[in-house]
């Protein structure tokens, strides 16, 4: 039995839907994304295997450590965010499969999901270009801006499921932070994205999305025509395929997310159905809020974004709040 | 196996750095329409880089002027192994019609071996396309000649 | 009794830093005689009260000395009174730790110093006087030592002949701390006026059930005065002024020690003397305070250009946690609470000691003169690291499990009284906590990642003697990250039960019964109830470990291939700077979130201009603080 | 009678209050500091005045039943209190004269190099 769980939990990590299985899907969304997009751009596009074979391309290349880096911060930076965002994928769950569960996973889940961003910003910062100064910079305000209406989508959904949810040991009286509850709910009472006070919440958090995993238009971070990518300026081969990789499982991450807080207990009883079901919403998920996006829209300017989500996407995420909270 | 893989890899996601060393932009545009729906580079996997570290392919246009020249030399050396270079348009292979003004170092090949020469004035994108698909062959032999 | 022998070891544990004070003195000139009687006098009462751990968190004894052997008399208790339960060991347990390792620190640290001979004086003091308040059980005995804390940290403050900042910080500190010690005074006063005794058990027993216009004038004062110690919201310049300015090993003390005895006392008002946290104002009230002194305070440390004003400001933006969490009166509130109190002490007691290293290594603690530190500090780094992630917490360490369950405690709070105030509280923490990650990356990027400034060439890593301490602190944070479960069965249960029962608090002292004969209702006010806590999976944290070393396994295989990189200051190893040759144009702390600063630019403005730096100013906020809690007492809980 | 105590008592620390708040002078502000220390005092002994009891100590034979003391404990604190205020007035005012020597001035609105 003993041997049976660790190979169990084995497998998770390693494989499904640990470490392998999010970098080949997250490679595999990304390589969707940048297809679509060129498609929405009348552009034939790379193939969907393209940011793989980046990724192969950049670990085959030359490591150059700048003379004013500091050293282990800037090549251990990459992993570290890697690390934490498979430790991320662990937490949340994938049609009904989820590998661990730790009672209040959603603080959790959004405190590891700052790790990767972390990464990003020290390693830039350790490599000592100015250039990645300022991306470092530009990558925490966005930082602050998503964070806020993050948190009021996920109190939304806490307090939403929660409000079904009786004392079982894991939440009590009207609120849950816990992801497992929340899928469990949905189960019962269909998905939240078809519950019309949190409409506005899963607008805001279609829009937190993008922002989080530093994509089009909310790229102020890593703006490759302003400040050559910012944090990533220095970065050459293995390490920066280990940042190209970790952006690619973070839109899986991100998507994974929004749908075990509003598409989860749609499913058939059978848990790889399920579990296949939950990959194709991810990647409808990430088709409407990034490819969309990105194809449509031009870069906000730094300011900009600050205010849109402190204003317009906190706005929306409150207004959900106090619809779920007094109607 | 998995050099075999990342070897192939080379060929297959080709990242460009634009170097203008003095050119009068009609290159440049050309470049930049090879990447528009028309002709779509981004199909082979060509992406514009924004820094030299990103970089396998730099490609450099204008007939490299005397206040270039080093910023040209050290961008290039910036770039990581394996890298090729292409040069875009006439001037930086033989200054074309500058040569001789007294503000032009060119032409490039004075100062760095050149891989991929694309000649014109401006060249047409399939030629830049062809030219660049070139590149990458050399591309996937420096990375099998490494190491 | 059956623990005999325990009694006397908290009195020995206070009498032994006051004695090493006056020995201290004693010897003169003797720098290793100072420094043998400095570090046996911690040492000692460090190990005391941790031989105390196991009869009171474990067992829950409550350890009872009467100074002469003077006990109550037909149940009034004149003499003085220690008495140790699990929340004053709690608190006794982290100042001491807090104090040895910045003890050990000093020795070395002050090396620089002109007037050494009284520092350990005075240090010794200061670490009596705090362990005196929190192991007292007399309200008067509580003000004193307050005084003589106060005392000994406005000398320390002062302390650096060549800081001409100094002076001017110590005396802010000493006149606006007057206007607490003037509170906590007349508070005291008040109480006597009502129960005609000092004894905590004793005034807990008598005086809730009749709250009327004295108690509640008495309630208001001790709170203002116990929080003014804390450095709560409108009293919170004075204590950024003298933690930038103190040497940064009595910053520790300040900051992570002084500030605990407020919230000790803070506690023991709120929950013990007047039993009010059952009134929903007072909550209320608590965790206003909370949220302003949290969210004020780390926006004005983004903005702060000096590495131990901005930590100060950090100081008492988690107190604000702390309040918050205290004031939500659930048996979850309270563990956060003081979970985050002990954390707040060793990382924040990190963090103060790395800045330490930096001044002892460069001379300057200015944003704007640092950077590129790491190449040449790299262990300092890894420990401003560990502080830094663990006050912003991420995951693996401490900071972050306190603040899960102080998000919970919030949100739990909000959903039991269906009042959405509670789920704003949360907001609030979460966006205070990133603002907090960010101004730690800028002091990070600040000083010691971006460019090596040319003038810092020299400085390198502090001597062993000042890394052992830190290491120490640093090692206790990820312990305490790590293994949440030893902490809260050993530290943090006992200690919040303490908070909640205060039977056998007033029984031990006062005898078997004189709590029902007293008290209307002897039951604990709130059952301690810890359901939402979960708590990490210990598998899943081994599973974390598995992964991650498969990472590092991967990270040196990618090291490897590369061991024979060129890092030589060549041109292809510079920095790319747009094709031009590299210069210094490191990106300093000033410049940092742009975005943030001018769209917050109205509200930083205010702010930052409301902190004029004028005495009198600070001293009209502090009475403006007190006149407005008195009247909203007044208000509300009569 | 113990009213005229309170309201005196009240007074000095308003006054002390006042003299902190609106004194530009840093000795004036210690001065204030001492103030409010003193009506505290006076309201704390106050506080264990008893009508016409005597003072509390024992002295042979002069004990008669239906006599009653002031309360010592409220002395004994106001002595305390007294010699701490009495540290606090030294201490504060020893940084009055480090201060002037450092900056040339008493007046508080230019003894702010910490700010913001």
């Amino acid at each position: 039995m003993e041997i049976m769980d660790f190979v169990k939990y084995a497998v998770y990590i390693l494989i499904f839907p640990g470490a392998l299985f999010t970098c080949v899907f997250g490679l595999w969304l990304a390589g969707v994304d940048r297809k679509v997009v060129a498609r929405m751009q009348k552009r034939k596009g790379p193939p969907i295997t393209q940011p793989a074979w980046d990724f192969l391309k950049l670990c085959g290349k030359e490591v150059i450590v700048p003379a004013g880096a500091a050293r282990l911060m800037y090549m251990a930076a990459p992993y570290v965010g890697l690390v934490s965002l498979i430790v991320t994928v662990l937490f949340i769950p994938i049609g009904g499969l989820q590998a661990f569960s730790a009672g209040g996973d959603v603080v959790v889940v959004l405190y590891l999901l700052t790790i990767p961003t972390l990464a990003l910003i020290l390693g830039g910062s350790a490599s000592g270009s100015p250039y990645a100064g300022v991306g470092a910079s530009r990558t925490m305000v966005s930082v602050m801006a998503y964070e806020l209406p993050l948190i009021l989508v996920l109190l939304a959904v806490a307090r939403a499921a929660g409000s079904h949810v009786t004392m079982d040991g894991y939440s009590i009286l009207g609120a849950t932070f816990s992801l497992e509850m929340i899928t469990r709910v949905q189960e019962l009472i269909g998905p939240l994205l078809f519950d019309w006070r949190l409409l506005p919440a899963a607008v805001a958090m279609l829009l937190v999305i993008p922002c989080e995993v530093g994509q089009h238009p909310f790229d102020v971070g890593e703006a490759e025509t302003e400040i050559c990518e910012g944090p990533l300026a220095e970065y050459s081969g293995a390490p920066l395929a280990v940042f190209k990789l970790s952006h690619a499982i973070k839109m899986f991450v991100m998507t994974a997310l929004f749908c075990a807080l509003f598409l989860g207990g749609i499913g058939t009883g059978m848990l790889w159905l399920d579990v296949v079901l939950a990959l194709v919403f991810s990647t409808a998920v990430t088709l409407v809020c990034m490819t969309l996006l990105h194809a449509i829209s031009a870069r906000f300017r730094v300011e900009q974004l600050f205010k849109f989500f402190w204003t317009v996407v906190s706005g929306l995420a409150l207004g959900s709040l106090l619809l779920v909270w007094f109607c | 196996m998995f050099k075999k893989l990342i070897d192939n890899a080379a060929a297959r996601s080709p990242w460009l750095y634009h170097i203008n060393a003095g050119s009068c932009n009609g290159c440049d545009i050309e470049l930049v329409a090879v990447l528009t729906p028309r002709y779509d580079a981004e199909r082979l996997g060509f992406k514009l880089a924004g820094t030299p570290r990103h970089a396998d392919i730099v490609v450099v246009s204008g007939p490299v002027t005397v206040q270039s020249k080093d910023r040209v030399l050290r961008t290039i050396e910036q770039v990581p192994e394996p890298r090729v270079i292409v040069t875009l348009g006439s001037c930086p292979r033989s200054c074309n019609v500058f040569k001789g003004s007294y503000s032009v170092a060119g032409p490039l090949d004075k100062y760095v071996p050149i891989d991929v020469s694309i000649a014109g004035c401006a060249p047409k994108p399939e030629a830049i396309i062809d030219g660049l698909a070139l590149a990458t062959q050399i591309l996937k032999e420096k990375r099998e000649a490494m190491k | 009794m059956t623990y005999d022998v325990y009694m006397h070891f908290p009195v020995i544990a206070i009498m032994t830093l006051f004695v090493g004070a006056f020995l201290v003195t004693l010897v003169g000139k003797r720098q290793a005689a100072r420094n043998a009687i400095a570090g046996a006098a911690v040492l000692v009462s460090l190990t005391l009260l941790a031989l105390l751990i196991k009869p009171v968190m474990v067992d829950g004894e409550i350890i009872m000395y009467w100074m002469g052997n003077w006990e109550p008399v037909e149940g009034y208790a004149i003499g003085i009174a220690i008495e140790v339960d699990a929340l004053s060991l709690f608190f006794g347990l982290l100042i001491t730790i807090a104090v040895a390792c910045s003890a050990f620190y000093s020795f070395q640290y002050i090396k620089q110093d002109d007037a050494r001979g009284s520092f350990f004086t005075l240090y010794l003091m200061l670490s009596g006087g705090v362990l005196g308040i929190v192991l007292s059980g007399d309200l008067f005995n509580i003000y004193v030592m307050l005084e003589v804390m106060t005392f000994a940290a406005v000398g320390l403050t002062a302390f650096r002949t060549w800081n001409p900042n100094a002076r001017e910080a110590a005396f802010k500190y000493l006149v606006v701390g007057s206007i607490g010690s003037t509170c906590a005074l007349l508070g005291t006063a008040l109480v006597y006026a009502q129960c005609h005794t000092l004894n905590l058990a004793q005034i807990s027993a008598i005086l809730p059930g009749e709250l009327n216009p004295t108690t509640v004038l008495a309630f208001a004062l001790l709170f203002t005065g116990f929080g003014c110690k804390s450095f709560m919201f409108p009293f919170h310049p004075i204590a950024a002024d003298a933690h930038g300015a103190a040497p940064s090993s009595v910053s520790v003390l300040i900051s992570g020690v002084f500030t605990k005895t407020g919230v000790y006392g803070i506690i023991r008002v709120c929950y013990f003397l007047f039993r009010s946290m059952g009134l929903s104002s007072v909550q209320i009230m608590l965790v206003v305070i909370g949220c302003i002194s949290m969210f004020v305070c780390v926006t004005m440390a983004l903005n702060q250009h000096d590495f131990k004003r901005l930590l100060a400001f950090h100081s008492i933006s988690q107190i604000g946690y702390i309040l918050t969490s205290l004031g939500l009166c659930t048996g979850l509130g309270i563990a956060g609470g003081l979970y985050h109190a002990i954390n707040h002490t060793l990382f924040k007691g990190l963090l103060f000691l790395t800045a330490g290293s930096v001044l002892y290594a460069t001379g300057t603690t200015y944003l704007e003169n640092l950077g590129g530190l790491a190449k040449k500090m790299p262990k300092t780094t890894a420990l401003f690291l560990i502080g830094a992630f663990s006050i912003s917490g991420i995951p693996p360490f401490n900071g972050f499990y306190s603040k899960w369950i102080i998000y919970q405690a919030t949100f739990e709070k909000a959903a039991e009284t269906g009042s959405i105030g509670y789920a704003l509280v949360t907001v609030v923490c979460v966006v205070t906590s990133v603002l907090t990650l960010a101004s730690f990356i800028k002091v990070g990027h600040s000083v010691f990642f971006g460019q090596l400034r040319p003038e810092l060439a020299e400085a390198k890593d502090p001597p062993l003697g000042m890394r052992i301490p830190m290491w120490i602190l640093g090692g206790l944070c990820v312990f305490t990250g790590l293994f949440p479960n030893v902490m809260l069965d050993y530290i943090i249960i006992p200690a919040t039960g303490a908070v909640f029962n205060a039977v056998p608090y007033i029984d031990t002292a006062m005898g078997e019964g004189y709590a029902a004969a007293h008290l209307a209702s002897t039951s604990p006010f709130v059952t301690p109830n810890y359901t939402l806590l979960g708590g990490w999976d210990p598998l899943a944290w081994l599973v974390l470990f598995v992964v991650v070393l498969a990472a590092v396994f991967l990270c040196s295989l990618a090291g490897r291939s590369n061991r024979d990189v060129n890092c030589a200051p060549d041109s292809k190893h510079a920095v790319f700077f747009g094709g031009e040759e590299a210069q210094y144009s490191h990106i300093s702390g000033g410049d940092l979130f742009w975005g943030f600063k001018h769209t917050m630019r109205r509200y930083l403005g205010f702010v930052s201009g409301a902190h004029t730096g004028v005495t009198n100013d600070y001293v009209l906020w502090g009475v403006t603080a007190t006149a407005v809690i008195i009247a909203y007492c007044f208000a509300f809980m009569l | 009678m113990m009213l005229a105590n309170y309201i005196g008592a009240i007074a000095l620390i308003v006054i002390g209050f006042y003299a902190m708040i609106a004194k530009h002078d840093i000795i004036k502000i210690v001065v204030g500091m001492g103030l409010t220390d003193y009506g505290l005092n006076l309201m704390i002994v106050s506080i264990g005045f008893n009508e016409g009891g005597t003072a509390p100590i024992f002295t042979f034979g002069e004990l008669v039943s239906g006599m009653y003391f002031v309360d010592p404990v409220p002395q004994a604190l106001t002595l305390t209190s007294i010699v701490i205020g009495a540290c606090v007035t030294a201490m504060a005012l020893a940084l009055c004269v480090r201060i002037y020597n450092e900056y040339g001035t008493v007046d508080s609105r230019e003894i702010r190099r910490l700010h913001g």
